[in-house]
């Protein structure tokens, strides 16, 4: 049985059937019992779990994450709240210096297994400290895994298997998908680390895109279809494992890539993977591989600003459309 | 009426300070302002809470009605060149420390105009000439700033103090220790005033913060206070002398503030009975309010007649008007904006990192 | 001896405890586990310093030598199950917790057989068996771990406690107070222990600390107590009652040692009379060497006689030796070891990222 | 007239130049008075400019790098030592969300002339917390500057643009580099931002590399000519600014290039040089182009095993090699 929920709900159900499966799993963060976080994801979770395992902390990021990493140590099997992507700065001591590193320096014989879940995206008007897309920084750090789910079929899955996860996991939300709806099985599932979805198939170009943009990249494969250009849209679901092999395989077949991501361009997610896509089909491209990644600024406040730096499907449509029609491209 | 609410604590030496009463500022054109600061604050926020519920604002914004006697009491007790670092709660501080409406508004609605060129919105508000170096959206994230700034001035031999204001819940941020222990260390002129409106977003900060806040500040060796936030006037008496002292070098400061938010955690925080009740929040309100308590003052003390209070009200209310309205039709900034201001000395920052256009100094 | 050394500091209740001087441990046994205890840390130190002068060491390594009676009094107040955070200066609690001399100079050295494989070395040496979660090369950075192993405890039921090591340095990471504040919220089983060993790398730390540490501790509601970090019994005996009242719910507690490192900041830390005098450092070698009294004490108190010590130190030293060769002569790890261990569940890491290779659980 | 001096020399003389000139610049960090830090690189500063101007602080990176903001958003200039690169995790708040923001911000009103100074730099046999090279974490941040000197001349002349810039500017000094010397002239110079230096001119492959790894491009290079193969090697010098037009003007007449970098290989610094290469050299290129970074995994202590996760001169000739000769490259 398939029923339409939201991703909010998609991710509070991944973690109560966690939670009742596995007693050593808790949650921890700030307002995330009675509040149920401010976007209301972990809603109700505290009236059947109880405050000993839906734990509302102080103001206290890498305080809150350095116990999980104590906690993950010692037996129990903590999901971290981070209520903004953009305080991933404030725990990144926490998170990668001791999370990620401990199984590695003991030799094999510690092990973190906590979930750290977080949000990126903008355009909600909350400015440049409340608008980034951090996970490009997490997914650098070896030691960690990053999950980006795009929609709620994807939240569930991926959630459940981080919280089986014996490492330490980084899961990015798109805040502006909570409320969006889609099918999602009332049967149990889990969705494998490192495993691509191929969202839709096509001829001439693939559109690799994450998270948020895995829904702007298939408006913009509907738009481009109407016009009689085919494109495929892959959505990797992890950074970290990355499924190369078919992405890799896709653009085989198209010759021609875009990689879209709501980080930064510079310096981030889409330059690893164009690279990857560039070293491994180069024999197969018949175009330079896109980027579309958002505007290499802090993210404005004024609503008219702050549209214009994220990929948008006219965007993406519009590369694509010059990418097919082979329009000379590496002029400086 | 209560100077005498501010008080200096920490083991015996605690008691109540300037106990005769004596009001903190001997003119009536100083009470005047500070009555009109903050009506002006409250009309602010009143305007800019309607804007949010008749959906012309984007984003949510947090109010500070309710807290207007802390960023009023301190800030008229300095200077322009003094300076003092906000919060996400930041209006009030703005106002207080001698921004305009308009360019408030522009800014809250983010055009072209405001204070930031509608770059940063209200949780970055920031107005440079009056010393206010800008509201912040990370919690805590203003103290090292602040304590820079006071070592900065001391480095340049200024005399300027700065303020710090965060709430109680930014208690909690490692942060704040680390930059007291300096502030101490080197007797740097910085006061950290710490709004306690018993609340940290949807939770009572007694909940999730144990011991003492001016124990935590002493334990630095910092002389800490603690005073009404609702008493304008105990708050600017305690405010002046601070201040007068941190500028001659007997700083840091810490000053623990006892107030309220009236509204939600912010603007689309309302139905939070599930945090606390109205009951308390009527209390509060209604005997409470720093604006009323010190207006009845006034009248008492025959500064003001009601009719007179009656008036500055309306007179702040259709200036707040008349700035919204402005602000409604005024401009967003353009297009090609977009990649301005990231660096200094740089046009334009996307031909700029890819190393096409050359910058200043670079 | 000077069991009476710990007090329990803060406001007007400070004062000598345990004033009666009673021998913490009553028997016999217990004073020769921790002597040996301490002198097998010394050996060990003695040894790595040994190999740093003779380049067969990689890497700097920073000596415990001094600071023996701290680990030991407190670790001898555990049991395996109980848990340490340890630092950089960590050889000391390693041995304290029940590590062994080879596993422990197989790690230095990067070999095998290392308690990590050689893939930590001095600065990341763990030994999950004894209870010993690490130590750290981020100062402070175990603070986290530590009350995080603690909240662990008190939701499993179990009624482990965790002592958190850390020197007076690491009193300036904010990390410290916004743990203190959940412990204490939480009455977690955890133990901060302070070694005072007065300096912070190369800078005296009275120079950058204000105020007072066991008041820092004592503003979250924490019971402090400062200890002679040089007398064994006196910190064993404190830390029973500790540990005993932290497992039972009593706890957090914060302890502020007051020690001395014999060594350098690290082994490369030769010339240092710019920041401390060779009078300092004789002053505490030759009066308040916790070894040495220790050995005074026992010899005075007829449990052992001056043969038996220099027995058990040649004994000692022997075993050291032993491990050291056995160590140099260890294998180091395969190459294609250098991918394993990033991930549980993941035999190689590299193919793994790239999705050529699936892992448990994904 | 050039001398001989040693890199940490180098920044000593830079600091101390702009000191002289500048009574607004100052020094603030863990043991950089006396002790000149642990590296001695700042050594004597302290007697000249006193310690009111070179600031001994507590062990408290979030802190001082936040009062550095600070200070540096009312009048002075402050150079931040960071002992370590590791600890940049403990002060990306302050770094990203306040220091790199606030011209934007605040509309271009205020501005944060700061200096950030830490290293990078793997094999001494300090493991995973002190051995990393986190470039790529803030070159992915708008509104910082990232400088990567590879020399001593680099290291002065960069260092002097840094400290008279009125933006935020992170250096990475290379550790293992601070007794090596190189000639630098005795007369006044700066090294402008975005200006890559071609080390080495050549026809057949061209080497990008960064920091410590532009010694190794260049140990590669004169190893490859004595085999006929000539390689161009080209030292961007600044990530961001990042001289684009140098490195594609290269490829284009080399077709070939490998870009080689000490941070961690995936999601990091090669990846984004690759793809711009790539997308701006694409018609040009007649291999892919090959990436070599610090194998993803955490440091590891032991010298049997550290010794092979950083890119040596050997590395970068084979993959020349390969390129130069074509062979098959993309077999995934
Ligand atoms: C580092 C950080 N953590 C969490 C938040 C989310 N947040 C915004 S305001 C707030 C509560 C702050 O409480 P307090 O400091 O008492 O200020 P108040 O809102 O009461 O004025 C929280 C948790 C944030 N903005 N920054
Ligand atoms: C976060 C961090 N900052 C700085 C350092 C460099 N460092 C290593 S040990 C040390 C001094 C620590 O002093 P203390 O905590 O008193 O421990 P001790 O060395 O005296 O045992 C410093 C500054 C570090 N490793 N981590
Ligand atoms: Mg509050
Ligand atoms: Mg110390």
């Amino acid at each position: 049985m398939t029923r339409e929920i939201t991703l909010s709900k998609a991710v509070n159900e991944a973690i109560a059937e966690e939670m009742r499966r596995d007693p050593s799993v808790f949650l921890i963060g700030e307002d995330v019992a009675e509040a149920g976080t401010p976007f209301k994801v972990l809603s109700g979770l505290v009236d059947e779990f109880g405050p000993e395992r839906v734990i509302d902390t102080p103001i206290s990021e890498p305080g809150f994450v350095g116990m999980a990493v104590g906690a993950a140590m010692t037996g129990t099997r903590p999901i971290v709240d981070l209520m903004f992507g953009d305080f991933l700065y404030l725990v990144m001591d926490q998170l990668c210096n001791q999370a990620a590193k401990q199984h590695y320096m003991s030799g094999g014989k510690l092990s973190v297994p906590m979930v750290l879940r977080t949000n990126l995206g903008a355009t909600r008007r909350s400015a440049a400290q409340h608008s980034q897309s951090l996970h490009a920084l997490v997914a650098h750090i070896p030691g960690l895994k990053v999950a980006m789910p795009s929609s709620a079929y994807e939240a569930k899955g991926l959630m459940k298997t981080a919280i089986r996860d014996d490492n330490p996991v980084v899961i990015f939300e798109d805040k502006l998908m909570y409320q969006d709806k889609a099918p999602v099985p009332e049967e149990e599932y889990l969705i494998p680390f490192g495993a691509a979805n191929v969202l839709r198939e096509g001829r001439d170009i693939t559109l690799v895109a994450t998270s948020s943009m895995v829904q702007v990249a298939a408006k913009a494969a509907e738009a481009l279809s109407a016009e009689g250009i085919s494109a495929e849209v892959i959505d990797p679901r992890t950074l970290v494992p990355f499924d190369e092999a078919t992405v890799v395989e896709s653009v085989r077949k198209t010759s021609r890539a875009i990689v879209i991501d709501e980080g930064h361009r510079n310096f981030g997610v889409t330059g690893e993977i164009a690279s990857r896509i560039s070293e491994k089909a180069f024999y197969h491209l018949d175009y330079p591989v896109q980027r579309l990644g958002a505007m290499d600024v802090p993210v404005p406040f004024s609503p008219a600003l702050e549209d214009l730096t994220v990929p948008t499907p006219e965007a993406v449509a519009k590369a694509a459309r010059r990418a097919v029609r082979g329009e000379v491209a590496d002029a400086a | 009426m209560a100077a005498q609410a501010a008080k200096k604590t920490g083991g015996s030496r605690s008691g109540k300070e300037g106990g005769a009463a004596k009001a903190a500022k001997a003119n009536t054109e100083d009470y005047l302002r500070m009555y009109r600061q903050m009506v002006k604050i409250r009309a602010f926020e009143d305007q800019a809470n309607q804007l949010y519920l008749s959906a012309k604002m984007p984003g949510l914004t947090h109010m500070y009605s309710g807290q207007e006697a802390v960023a009023v009491g301190i800030c008229e007790a300095l200077t322009d060149e003094d300076r003092i670092t906000s919060t996400h709660r930041g209006h009030g501080h703005c106002v207080a420390k001698g921004a305009e409406f308009r360019q408030m508004f522009c800014e809250l609605l983010g055009r072209e105009e405001g204070y930031c060129r509608g770059k940063g919105g209200s949780m970055h508000i920031a107005d440079q000439a009056h010393g206010n170096l800008g509201a912040n959206a990370i919690v805590g994230g203003s103290m090292g700033i602040a304590t820079g700034a006071a070592l900065s001035a001391k480095l340049q031999g200024s005399d300027f103090v700065t303020v710090c204001f965060f709430g109680d819940g930014a208690t909690a941020q490692g942060l704040w220790y680390e930059v007291m222990n300096m502030a101490a260390l080197w007797k740097l002129p910085v006061i950290y005033a710490c709004e306690n409106n018993g609340y940290s977003e949807y939770t009572r900060t007694d909940e999730i913060a144990a011991g003492s806040l001016t124990a935590r500040a002493e334990a630095f060796g910092i002389e800490a206070h603690r005073v009404d936030g609702q008493e304008v006037l105990a708050v600017n008496e305690l405010a002046q002398r601070l201040v007068e002292r941190a500028r001659h070098g007997e700083g840091p400061f810490f000053v623990e503030l006892d107030t309220y938010r009236y509204h939600g955690h912010h603007v689309g925080d309302i139905n939070r009975d599930y945090y606390r009740s109205k009951d308390e929040e009527a209390e509060w309100k209604e005997r409470r309010d720093p604006i009323v308590n010190f207006g009845k003052w006034l009248e008492a003390e025959g500064i003001l007649s009601a009719d007179d209070l009656v008036a500055i009200g309306d007179e702040i209310r259709a200036e707040a008007e008349a700035a919204v309205a402005y602000a409604l039709n005024a401009s967003y900034p353009e297009a090609g904006e977009v990649d301005m201001h990231v660096f200094a000395g740089v046009d334009h920052a996307l031909p700029y990192i890819d190393g096409y256009a050359k910058g200043a100094g670079a």
